[in-house]
């Protein structure tokens, strides 16, 4: 039996133990009506070695060149990270609450607490949320609990936020009336328009800022953070923590910083996956900690006065505090936390501050490229981290990417169906795996497309 | 002269180990000169001035700083850990091995599907079996936890209420043993909580839950079996009183471990469960998380399950979105939600097949009930001795900390020194000084013995040497740790200053 | 009350833990009917009557008894290890990693080499970049370890003899500071050993080495630097006696950490010389193994090197073989030795690149030379005083062993208990009581000035109490063990009996 | 720097301390016309992240379905073994000197030790040998120290020892006048003919045996064995360690079981790896044990009186004995020993038995299949393990290999260049790993071949 060491002496023996004839009767409280045969549907069990070639014939996949940003970022991943994290003893560890028992991962959250407070600039981070996009509803959650200056549940979400984000806020927060009311672009920058900004803008809880944005495009986020503040609201930075070794960290933005940090965390060590898991990142500062959901440790003595580590503030979690809780989240991404704390301590403040320069510089060589091709042209004149928007004319987006997957080519995001006002148009990322050859080979291989595509139109 | 005497070199947090300046330039980029010297074309207002505090050590240092750490981890992969509601199983090594294959880990979310059907080819499977063993008509995988689960759960029962134009029903009941993230994911959905009692045979209070429903009744959020570890033997009667009053039936299967193969939530009535794949099918809990929360409905709830779904017609698996299901409550993360913990388990759920489930329940429900028989002979209160235990039970401690003053986490402190974790403690709320034990299906009776040994010897130490018991323990790499500082002089992030 | 007072539960050897007729099945083949039941096509007279004594274990219980016995391990990831002669470097995980990506595991070892020729290329790439390193014109890869190394090297030595006819030569000298493995391959290459001494200096003795040579001088073995930590400085002319004499040089090269970049054993006049990559390359050292010993020759001894050897012509790589080169030793594995070793050892090279190498040197011996002028400082006697250290160097505890009654060996086990692997003890046999002392390159100052304060504190340990030194360890598994019984009472093979 | 920790601060505090101006001086003392310049041929350093890539393309291959044995043996290996083996505890961890700090490493062996005794039958078994075949070149100079009956330097060494062992036995035991003499095999059975054996041997040292035998036949081995005592030879058994599964254990071979067993642990759940590491395993009976070569653990007491274990019988090790060692080896397969004691004990001897069995069932019916084909013939008569030889009439093995590659299978091991008198034929291997649909997809791949072949040919 997989998994189940017992044997049949074992077995009698606990049976009598218990004082029944077999093992049937342990369910003799469930009402027989409801009891069930066999799972017909489920396959039977297969050995691993069967299981094992089964997937080993599945993942292999075509490996194209992959220049697809929109929220996962294809970066490096240092070896050492997952050898360390899948260890039987982090891997397969509980949520700490004996603490005595889990010094290792306590210790290790708490670093990882002093990593994202200082990458972001803020007091406190708590221990992760499920992803960036639920983390941004749950920011959005704690933004109208701590302004205490406003009474409303109206957040500003710009146009220029990742539109799956706003999908997510969306779902999560509208049963508590919460509304988002979008805020546009300039067509011209791809960003925000500060001065068009409404003097009179009413009693709103919060703002939410991307940096970059979802094109990639930086906004203008002292100004942004200025006027929320003078308005009343607090300010949500929404980052991509890659950037910030190279960007001001939301802190320091305007002259009061951002009032809640959050964020994707993925691209600090994390696998592409199909998606997950990664990691949602939350910071504020002490004054709003205890409105912050998720957990959170503290560094403490132990009975012989010694440093060692605790869960703390739990109070506002859900296991003690109940239906008054900050948010019902339970089990976050501990493991995926591990793989982002072990990531930013090899690379180091040096090392993401490069990851961040070749990428933003890979970017903007290949935009430079592409832009050289008929029929392409750069969407947005704003600076930029490490995507950008790059609009075709007369020819289909859908189309181009095609072929340009039969060329070995991931080109990039469609915006058509989020952004139609941007006619055809895709979101390219470069980041610092892509070298100058790769940069050259998309370059050529849209070269052949659109010459083929503008050829048959033609 | 013990290993606590003499400070290990090693130990510390790693930004005392750092040194400015110290480089670790195998994992950074090399960038050419032209890269280093090119004029940004970011504004400087936009520019970070000084770098953040990050570690500075080289990449042994790194290694072996989290090698060390981990192991002060207690885990499943070194320790016997009857965590009750956690289900603290083997987490076989090939689910991990196999998800972690490199054509899978570099498919991107966005990346058209024809690069990733070996992928989605799992996900589809996963859907369909976890149909098959929860009794419900279809499921999504989207949500990252039981909590997300349950907020899904919940949301569609209320996007079914207000498609309806229901709009009255505005709580929802939980019992009082509900786990917490119950009434928190309530809230949540912008209801409001109603608490019913649990009965001193640990079933639901029947009276009291024909009181509490009416009109107002969104739905129950129930679990069977339920926190307090017994199978709610009168669940179709709930089952038509809930109905009966308008309401939903929602089934926290954060533990299916009991009753997997064995009975069916979608048979019971339930209109939509969450199911917790990092405890019944055993992805690894990493030290709390990532976990992931996929639902599974009835049909009539099936219009509002959030997307992506996995979808499989002609020859291909594509993605089901909100296009594809106008009615869904929408997405609740960027992408597919904890897509490689959805892996590991359904790589787990074709190792066990249709057979091994059921003997998932046998053999999880036969270790429970064998340890509560052998702690009862042993001198130990149960919390519920009339019933069976499903894949938990009850021990209260009650008596002890009464007459010895040696509480529920005295012992469990004390049990960490015996080399084992120790149970849940001091949940469900309602059952005082409480352990609740679970010791899952693969640990084998051997190391029930030693553990139903160790509660005894603690018991006759706490009768002979309280004092010691209540410094527990003393041979982790910590002595009991001041909570009550940990929260009153908050250090939450290193600083240098100290 | 400390970890060892408590027998934890997971002590015992694999074989208590067992129990009869638990079975894994997951990991087993599935049999169908027909292959259980048709009888076997092999005689009865040939088939096991009885199983083996194998464990019954569960996976679970399999993975959590060698978890917990790993931890009881030190290692280069969690300690520092300064052991004189082995080079206990930090072992890049990505060596590990990218060696053991599937492509490369599945190839079979006599499949066509089309479908190997990225593993291949590899190690075509590092017997070149190997030449290079050494200053040798040609390597083989195949040896298995630096005894095989050497092994190859003394065989092509008498090969190349003998195929002058030159077969008086019955004679290998070797300093009396060698490698034990050096005097026992001479003598498996059908050599007498003939012993000169090292000088007070370190150096050798030359004038006993001229008195040495003669026709039967078949060659002679050095280390340089040598096992005593210094570089022989005399080397050239060393190599002009021994080759006037007719005979040539083998270099000892298990130890290239020093010179790596610096100066090349060819350059100083060798004629073969091996490599233990599991030192100088930093392939792990896995508990006692696998190891490589690539072995470089000068022109007259290329038509001897050990096959298979890679060859890259035109646009594919191949292997050579005897066939291929017929004077060759011949084979010394069944394959081409430990290819995935050598994976490693291409990876790190390829990561240090030629700049790289030489920075090896300049680190491994900026921290060995800064620990001897440290220790010395802190009243610690060394051998070679008036010597620069190379990547090690020599500290001798005669005094304390005389006037304390604590030897070298209880200073070793009293570092443990500081958390410092003990440095190699009693090697080289010449120097009494001597800790052989190699921090390499990849340990930060820090460390060092812990081991060197560990160093003083035991040195005042022993002054002050040097009953407790003399017992130690305290803190670990297990407290000083038994060596002299293990001998006598001879327990090599679990028996239930006890 | 990569992998070096010193910032420039510490250097300087180094040098200082040392009292010397710069890292230069520390080199003093080599000879400055012996000092290089730069290692020109050798390529600069590549980041991890290159390096990664790199090695990701060369890991792309063709996998074929492998039917070669021939030594090496491709079998399910369950995950759980070398995630725990590379754990930096066992994979970084030095050769167990100090007994105290490496229990870990020393139980591990002890329990292999006492596996590897229970399968091969006999009462001790060392840490490892570098391979099978090294390991057979060690058993034969022990057994020309332990046979104290002989003063020999003969062995007889049968035809159906794998070429490849019988290679490496001469090249390790010649320089020290070993001989090495063949026995013969009978065409007819592939195996060596008792009866035939002379009844005059002369002075012979050891007889080594193949069990089961380079093409795969199983040997008379009882008969065998008892002639060989018979006439004051030591019998050194070659096993396959899977097969020892069903097989008679060689401690029971004949009358008085085998002297020396050695063999390829490669089987027990070592990858394939192009050829390496493996390790060779070496047992023998108390009596033996002090001439065996090889670390030996031991179990003993610590100070406490608590059980642990240690390096024992040190004094026949060449860092002890120097040139009166038993063998020079010193590093041995330590990691891959662990690998194989993991694999030994998720198998358990059920395990191990299927295993064995599946694999002779596989090849039983895989030969079957085949020998269906028109031209193909199974070359021998006796029973046999999981190999078996097939010759093709009238086409050239290599031919068929080739094509078979080219349909996606790897047909087997050309025996035409060491074994000439076979004529055009090759060493079949199935093990557990092949379905009934590789079977088949082996069979119809050949007929396609063959009826390609032979009808050219006509
Ligand atoms: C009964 C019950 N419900 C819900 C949850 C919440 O699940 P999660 O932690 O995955 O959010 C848990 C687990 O913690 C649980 O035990
Ligand atoms: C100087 C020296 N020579 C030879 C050897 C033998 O190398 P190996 O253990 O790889 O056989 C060693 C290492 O143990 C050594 O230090």
């Amino acid at each position: 039996m997989p998994f189940i060491p017992h044997t049949e002496t074992d077995v009698q023996q606990m049976l009598a133990s218990i004082g029944v004839s077999d093992i049937a009767a342990l369910f003799d409280e469930i009402p027989a009506e409801l009891r069930i045969g066999s799972l017909d549907k489920i396959p039977t069990g297969l050995n691993e070695m069967a299981m094992s070639r089964l997937m080993h014939e599945r993942a292999v996949a075509p490996q194209p060149l992959c220049f697809i940003g929109a929220g996962a970022y294809e970066h490096h991943i240092p070896a050492a990270i997952w050898e360390i994290v899948t260890r039987g003893e982090f891997y397969s560890a509980y949520t700490p609450y004996q603490a005595e028992a889990s010094q290792g991962t306590l210790q290790l959250i708490y670093e990882y607490q002093t990593m994202m407070a200082h990458l972001t600039g803020m007091e406190a981070s708590n221990a992760s949320l499920y992803d960036g996009a639920s983390g941004l509803a749950e920011a959005v959650l704690m933004a109208v609990r701590a302004n205490r200056k406003s009474k409303s549940k109206r957040i500003l979400m710009p146009a220029t936020v990742n539109p799956a984000y706003r999908r997510v806020v969306q779902t999560i927060v509208e049963n508590q009336g919460i509304t988002l009311e979008p805020v546009d672009y300039q067509p011209g920058s791809g960003a925000i328009d500060t001065a068009s900004l409404p003097a009179e803008p009413g009693d709103v809880a919060a703002l939410v800022i991307p940096q970059p944005n979802f094109f990639g495009v930086l906004e203008e986020v002292n100004g942004l953070t200025d006027w929320a503040h003078a308005h009343g609201m607090l300010v949500i930075a929404v980052v991509n923590p890659t950037s910030l070794a190279l960007l001001t960290p939301p802190g320091e933005w305007g002259e009061q910083g951002a009032d809640i940090v959050c964020g994707e965390g993925q691209p600090l060590g994390v696998p592409l996956a199909g998606g997950g898991p990664y990691f949602g990142f939350m910071c504020c500062n002490l004054k709003h900690v205890r409105q912050m959901p998720g957990r959170i440790v503290g560094r403490t003595v132990d009975a012989d006065g010694k440093p060692g580590f605790a869960l703390t503030l739990q109070a506002r979690e859900q296991h003690i505090r109940r239906s008054k809780a900050t948010s019902n989240i339970c089990t976050n991404q501990g493991l995926v936390v591990a793989a982002a704390t072990i990531y930013m301590t090899l690379l180091g403040a040096q090392g993401l501050h490069r990851v961040a320069l070749k990428s933003h510089q890979s970017s903007q060589a290949l935009c430079e490229e592409l832009q050289m091709i008929d029929g392409v042209t750069s969407a947005f004149s704003s600076a930029s981290f490490h995507e950008f928007v790059i609009q075709f004319d007369g020819v289909s987006a859908d189309e181009v990417l095609d072929r340009l997957l039969a060329e070995g080519v991931l080109g990039g995001f469609n915006l058509s169906a989020d952004y139609p006002a941007l006619g055809e148009a895709i979101l390219v990322c470069a980041t610092e795996t892509k070298t100058e050859a790769d940069i050259r080979a998309y370059q050529s291989a849209l070269s052949r497309v659109m010459e083929k595509l503008k050829g048959g139109a033609a | 002269m013990t290993r606590n005497t003499i400070d290990q070199p090693q130990d510390g947090v790693i930004f005392e180990k750092s040194h400015r300046g110290r480089s670790n330039s195998c994992q950074a980029p090399q960038l050419n000169a032209s890269e280093t010297t090119a004029p940004l074309s970011i504004p400087a207002s936009l520019l970070r001035k000084s770098a953040p505090l990050l570690p500075e050590v080289s990449e042994m240092q790194a290694v072996r700083h989290f090698t060390r750490l981990s192991q002060k981890n207690f885990s499943i992969d070194t320790h016997f850990y009857p965590l009750g509601s956690c289900t603290m199983k083997y987490n076989p090594r090939a689910c991990n091995t196999l998800a972690m294959l490199p054509g899978f880990l570099n498919f991107h979310p966005l990346a058209p599907v024809e690069t990733g059907q070996g992928f989605m080819a799992c996900l589809y499977e996963l859907q369909e079996i976890l149909k098959e063993v929860t009794g419900m008509k279809a499921v999504s995988l989207t949500p990252m936890a039981g909590a997300q689960g349950e907020f899904a759960g919940m949301a569609m029962i209320r996007a079914y209420h207000d498609a309806r134009g229901d709009t009255a029903r505005c709580e929802v009941i939980c019992p009082d043993a509900a786990h917490g993230t119950n009434p928190a994911t309530a809230v949540m959905c912008g209801y409001k909580v109603k608490e019913i009692p649990t009965r001193a045979d640990g079933d639901i209070d029947i009276e009291a839950l024909k009181e509490a429903v009416g009109p107002q009744t969104a739905g129950i959020m129930l679990t069977n079996p339920s926190t307090v570890g017994v199978f709610e033997r009168r669940i179709t009667e709930i089952a038509k009183i809930v109905h009966d009053a308008g309401g939903l039936l929602y089934y926290d299967g954060a533990n299916l471990n009991a009753i997997l193969g064995k009975v069916r939530p979608g048979d019971m009535g339930f209109d939509v469960i969450h199911m917790n794949l990092h405890k019944t099918f055993s992805t690894p809990h990493g030290g709390g998380g990532p976990g992931a929360g996929p639902v599974g409905v009835s049909e009539r709830l099936t219009p509002f399950l959030p997307v992506p779904m996995v979808d499989y017609r002609g020859d291909q698996y594509r993605w089901l979105t909100r296009k594809d299901r106008p009615q869904s409550i929408g997405q609740l993360s960027a992408f597919a939600g904890n897509a490689g913990v959805l892996m590991r388990a359904y790589i787990y759920a074709r190792l066990l097949g249709r057979e091994g489930m059921p003997r998932i329940a046998e053999y999880s429900v036969l270790n429970a009930n064998y340890m509560m028989v052998e702690l009862q002979k042993r001198g130990f209160d149960l919390a519920f001795p009339s019933r069976r235990a499903t894949h938990e039970f009850i021990v209260t401690l009650k008596r002890q900390a009464k007459r010895l003053d040696v509480t529920a986490m005295d012992f469990a402190k004390r049990l960490l020194d015996y080399g084992y974790h120790a149970p849940t403690t001091y949940f469900p709320l309602l059952v005082p000084e409480c352990f609740l034990i679970e010791p899952t299906e693969t640990e084998d009776k051997e190391t029930l013995d030693g553990f139903i040994d160790a509660m005894a010897k603690i018991q006759h130490e706490a009768e002979t040497q309280a004092e010691m018991v209540r410094a527990a323990p003393y041979t982790l790499p910590s002595r009991r740790l001041d909570d009550v500082r940990a929260a009153r002089e908050l250090d939450i992030v290193w600083s240098s200053k100290e």
